[in-house]
């Protein structure tokens, strides 16, 4: 996993994202959890839970990140259903990881996401500075499946929160109207949870499984068989 | 006028061939130009051939829609006012039949010679703005009644440069009898010179406009298209037709403008007649019979002319807005007709 | 090229959008009218719930939906092979331009780049799956506003561009051309010779689409003060593409996204197109001049293709590191951005997908707010959504 | 309110340029039963399988997005390369159906079969009334074959070398 802090990279040192970096956690101070900053590439910032909506105003007002990129979530547990695509061959391909032992299944985090987490469901989002051509992606943890809207700093924010509370289940306090987006309004249950099952997958048996059987003895088999010597 | 070509039918028979000469007259043009414009020259104007499977050339590919169409259910929407319903598209053919009994397609080839022919004939084509009101509102779904509002809207509104446009005519042809205004054409002549008497085209060549603007609008064509935005209200105050009576409101806008066309013809291109010089050049005086069977003919001529420009404009421009056609007629249209009437006034009496 | 400048017709739009706002205020009673799923101005199956008092809109609720095929979903279970195979079936009139940057995502995971002449005819592909779906924008422009003609000349030409995409792909619709670390195969001989014909056709259509509709004076008065989009709000709703340089933000990733090493676009001289109004006759401005400017980009291009191989050293079963990689490029329609997260297995572990249309359409509540229903179809046409790229 | 003649005019004058350039130049429309026009030879029409090289190794069918691809073999005896050798074990095919109702036409099958035993063809015209009929079957895909164009030559600086088809 990259170390999360960017001072031990050598020499490539993104002074334009550093500086965001720096006046980021100057005017939040200690809501910034954690950073991760791949040069050259893109920003990340983890804020605590309940400075999510002050992030927001922080950066658009402040910081002049006026243009909303996309806000999201995240589910952090391994599928329980894993690729439903598993044949015997793999395993000695070793495309396919052997199950993991019963023990080591801890409770599923943004751990090893970049700048880390702890709850299972984490809330993302992008924003953007089009002056400075520079972006930002934000991080929080929602660990009671509850977290602050965005809407009253980025309206933009409203449908993109309406998608993530139906899809993952997360609460958005002050929305002003989280009314299913996609889904039928009679619909159970959140689709992009890791545990919900993807049913096309279970329905249909997957045509891969089938192996191609042994050769059948040349016992009475029949014309299916070609006996040795009629064969040279 | 109960003889025709010397023949003498008595009242019953006259008024059965005349009843069948006005269904020729308006049905057989409204196909002629279903096939030739709406089929034909809008695929050539879209770089394509259009139908072609259909007969040779696809001419027959009309008689296959009107099969087709026949064969289709009848379907009322559920909470439509049924008898409504169904007499709308009958209200809007009658005014079809009834403007075309004033046209005069020769000397003596015109189905009824009123007096005052013009003013009966714009008198009539407004009931059809109840037809489609009375569609609009039956169909009970709200796409129709949108289109119905805004056709009774239009179809008002544009009434009045229509008239307008045609009292210039009147004023200069001295007369509302439809014969009088086409010898009026033909025997008139512009300072002097008579070699092709003097269609009102010219010397009325602003009425002429505004009367095919108004056409346009009363035939409810692009681009004042909005009681049949088919891209807002699918298909206005049609939409919940099918089958035949939807074949009636198709087949009845295209007679509409055949109609219109023939109208606009009689007013400002002179009618059944040809120039003078053409009958001085062939030694035919115009009121000689042969003017019943070359009548219609030229007409026709001139028809399909009119309503190439009206299919033209038809697929090449986008529509108005409703406010905006609102306020194209009254701010525009309606101050330069009443001009025209003045200026056409002046100048009946200095010269 | 009716290039607005003057303060007059600024003053004019203001004074336009301000009117349509206050008379919203009067709270009667109206009438609900269903724009959709099944009607013809919304591409695809798109719902609006419009409350009428009259032909003014008070208010209205796009619902969506109807064809959310939920691609985060099913990317969770497939590899990236056949995630791009699925993947560009989002914005399906320009579809070579959804692989592009989820295959740049994974490249910048597995720290793979690609060699030149790959990046080039990467490009090029792109550019022309632009001119293939704004092509089609200009043409459908007129149609929702009533001009039947112009769609036909817009699916005529625009057939050159897509037997071209075949010719190369083998797929009109749906190239599946991209691959991590290259492109699948190479271009067939004379392609570029037909290509640089097809362009021609394109640039034909787009002086006819300016002769039959930018200065045709109903069109303008239908369009113009239309749906104005002040720059701010803009920003604010995340709309991208033609639709916020139309409100006079310079802001194309082609040209501002350093990050992306995956496209060519510095090796070729072009211009980022604005309008200051953000009226509706802006949006199909800017766009008229967006596709003549990718004529010129593929035209430059097709003249400097290096030599080379066209695929990197990529290993045949593609497992990609831990990580996370967000990239964004300018597509057809918009800003288009994939967020893969990937835990080193065979799938991606989480695809984001930042779609256009989706931010373009958050803005319709606000927008359509006291306009007519003529004016509701001018503004949806205006911004040029796809119903794919709205539900995913 | 400006209604500038001048723009209004133009717009006619383009479409009466496309009447008369499609009556004298012809439509760019092709009327499809009588004539057709040809796909370009990599268009991705239908699959087209050619048995000998197919050694039932499951990897197509294992790929497919859509999981449109049922495979079903058994190994057997081959004869020996070399006279008095041992017998070659070999996977024999019994069943190789694709369901171009399911199939997207992606092309992973094709791009990932390590035999070169599946092909596209751009022939397009095998509708069928009914869906079911859309399951073409190892007969019928190795019809296809001979409907496979030779792979064309590539533009100049291309550094791929054109594969062979093998017939």
């Amino acid at each position: 996993m990259p170390s999360p802090d960017p001072e031990n990279t050598e020499v490539e040192v993104d002074e334009p994202r550093q500086g965001l970096l720096d006046s980021i956690t100057q005017h939040l101070g200690d809501a910034v959890v954690a950073s991760h900053l791949a040069p050259g590439r893109e920003l990340w910032v983890r804020v605590e839970t309940s400075a999510w909506p002050e992030a927001a105003s922080v950066l658009q007002r402040r910081l002049g990140y006026r243009f909303f990129d996309w806000l999201s979530a995240i589910d952090w547990m391994e599928s329980p259903y894993g690729r439903s695509m598993d044949a015997e061959v793999d395993k000695e391909l070793g495309l396919v990881e052997t199950e993991a032992s019963e023990a080591e299944t801890v409770a599923p985090t943004g751990a090893d996401g970049y700048a880390g987490g702890e709850s299972r469901m984490q809330v993302l989002a992008r924003v953007h500075s089009i002056d400075a051509q520079l972006g930002v992606t934000l991080k929080a943890d929602v660990p009671d499946m509850s977290i602050g809207t965005w809407t009253n700093t980025f309206p933009g924010a409203e449908w993109h929160e309406r998608e993530a509370c139906e899809m993952f289940g997360i609460n958005f306090e002050g929305h002003p109207g989280l009314r299913p987006l996609y889904l039928p309004s009679d619909f159970q249950g959140n689709p992009m949870r890791k545990d919900y099952p993807l049913l096309a997958r279970i329905i249909k048996p997957w045509p891969g499984i089938v192996d191609v059987e042994p050769m059948p003895e040349a016992s009475d088999q029949g014309a299916s068989t070609t006996n040795p010597e009629a064969a040279s | 006028m109960t003889s025709i070509l010397a023949l003498d039918y008595g009242y019953g028979g006259s008024v059965g061939l005349k009843l069948l000469l006005a269904f020729v007259a308006v049905l057989i043009p409204a196909g002629g130009t279903v096939y030739l414009y709406l089929f034909k020259m809008v695929s050539f104007m879209q770089s394509r051939l259009g139908p072609m499977e259909a007969g040779p050339f696809g001419s027959m590919q009309l008689l296959a829609e009107v099969g087709k169409s026949a064969q289709k259910e009848d379907i009322f929407p559920e909470s439509a006012d049924r008898f409504v319903f169904a007499a709308a598209p009958y209200v809007v053919m009658v005014s079809t039949f009834l403007l075309v009994l004033v046209v005069p397609f020769g000397p003596d080839a015109v189905f009824v010679n009123f007096d005052t022919g013009i003013f009966f004939a714009l008198a009539v084509s407004s009931v059809s703005v109840i037809g489609i009101l009375m569609a609009g509102w039956a169909s009970a779904s709200k796409y129709s009644l949108l289109g119905g509002l805004r056709a009774a809207g239009q179809l008002i509104a544009y009434e009045l440069p229509l008239v307008l446009a045609v009292v210039g005519v009147v004023v200069q042809a001295e007369s509302m009898n439809m014969q009088d205004i086409v010898s009026a054409q033909y025997n008139g002549e512009i300072f002097g010179w008579a070699a092709i008497g003097n269609p009102f085209i010219l010397t009325q060549f602003a009425g002429f406009l505004i009367f095919m603007i108004a056409v346009q609008a009363e035939l409810t064509q692009t681009p004042f298209d909005m009681p049949i935005a088919e891209s807002e209200l699918v298909a206005g105050y049609m939409t919940e037709y099918s089958g035949f009576r939807f074949l009636m409101f198709f087949i009845g806008e295209f007679a509409t403008a055949n109609i219109f066309a023939f109208l606009g013809a009689t007013l400002f291109l002179g009618g059944w007649t040809v120039p003078p010089f053409v009958t001085d050049a062939l030694g035919v005086e115009i009121t000689d019979n042969i003017f019943n069977f070359i009548g219609p003919a030229i007409m026709g001529i001139k028809m399909l002319a009119l309503t190439f420009v009206v299919y033209w404009v038809r697929f090449t421009y986008p529509r108005f807005r409703e406010d905006q056609l609102q306020r194209f007629a009254w701010k525009v249209l309606i101050p330069l007709s009443l001009v025209n009437i003045v200026v056409t006034g002046l100048f009946k009496v200095v010269l | 090229m009716t290039e607005v400048t003057d303060r007059r017709q600024l003053a004019y739009i203001a004074a336009q959008a301000s009117e349509a706002r206050i008379n919203v205020e009067l709270e009667a009673e109206g009438m609900t009218l269903n724009i959709g799923p099944q009607h013809p101005a919304t591409h695809g199956t798109l719902r609006i719930v419009a409350r009428l008092d009259g032909e003014q809109v008070m208010d209205a609720e796009p619902m969506m939906g109807y064809m959310h095929r939920g691609y985060e979903k099913l990317a969770e279970v497939r590899t990236y092979p056949q995630v791009t195979a699925l993947v560009n079936r989002i914005d399906w009139l320009g579809s070579f331009a959804n692989e592009v940057p989820f295959i740049l995502a994974a490249e910048q995971l597995m720290e793979v780049e690609a060699p030149p002449r790959a990046q080039w005819i990467r490009t090029i592909l792109f550019e022309m799956a632009r001119i293939a779906n704004l092509t089609l924008f200009l043409g459908d422009m007129g149609v929702q506003l009533g001009a039947v003609t112009p769609v036909f000349y817009a699916f005529r030409d625009r057939e050159h561009v897509l037997n071209q995409i075949e010719a190369a792909t083998g797929g009109r619709f749906h190239p599946n051309f991209d691959r991590i670390g290259g492109v699948k195969d190479d271009l067939p001989a004379g392609w570029i010779q037909q290509t640089r014909q097809s362009l021609d056709k394109i640039r034909s259509f787009c002086d006819q689409m300016e002769d039959l509709l930018l200065g045709n004076a109903i069109f303008e008065q239908r369009t113009r003060g239309v749906g104005v989009i002040p720059a701010d709000v803009a920003q604010a709703y995340g709309l991208s593409g033609a639709n916020i340089r139309a409100s006079g933000v310079d802001w194309d990733l082609r040209r501002d996204n350093p990050t992306e090493t995956g496209l060519v676009y510095d090796q070729v001289d072009w211009k980022v197109w604005t309008h200051p109004d953000g009226d509706s006759f802006a949006r199909y401005w800017v766009r008229l001049q967006e596709v003549r400017e990718s004529c010129s980009i593929v035209d430059q291009l097709l003249g400097s293709i290096p030599k080379g191989p066209i695929m990197a050293k990529v290993p045949r079963i593609i497992k990609v590191p831990a990580g996370e990689a967000y990239v964004a490029t300018e597509n057809p329609l918009g800003i288009m951005g994939y967020y893969v997260v990937s835990k080193g297995g065979l799938e991606p572990f989480r695809v984001k997908i930042r779609s256009a249309s989706f931010s373009n359409m958050s803005i319709t509540p606000w927008l359509l707010k006291g306009t007519y229903v003529p004016d509701v179809i001018t503004i949806l046409a205006s911004l040029y959504f796809i119903l794919g790229d709205i539900d995913r | 309110m400006g209604l500038l003649p001048g723009g209004l005019v133009k717009g006619l004058g383009v479409t009466l340029g496309e009447i008369v350039k499609t009556v004298t130049q012809g439509a760019q429309t092709v009327q499809y039963p009588h004539q057709k026009e040809q796909p370009a030879p990599r268009s991705r029409g239908v699959i087209a399988l050619h048995e000998e090289n197919c050694t039932a190794c499951m990897l197509c069918s294992r790929e497919c997005p859509d999981w449109c691809i049922y495979i079903e073999g058994h190994k057997d005896l081959a004869p020996p390369r070399r006279a008095g050798g041992k017998p070659r074990k070999v996977n024999k095919l019994d069943r190789f159906d694709i369901d171009f109702g399911l199939c997207m036409y992606c092309g992973i099958c094709v791009e990932v079969c390590p035999f070169d035993a599946l092909f596209w063809t751009p022939e397009y015209e095998y509708s069928e009334p009914r869906i079911a009929d859309l399951l073409h079957d190892k007969t019928r895909l190795s019809q296809w074959m001979q409907t496979v164009p030779e792979f064309e030559s590539y533009e100049a600086g291309a550094e791929v070398k054109v594969k062979k088809v093998p017939r």
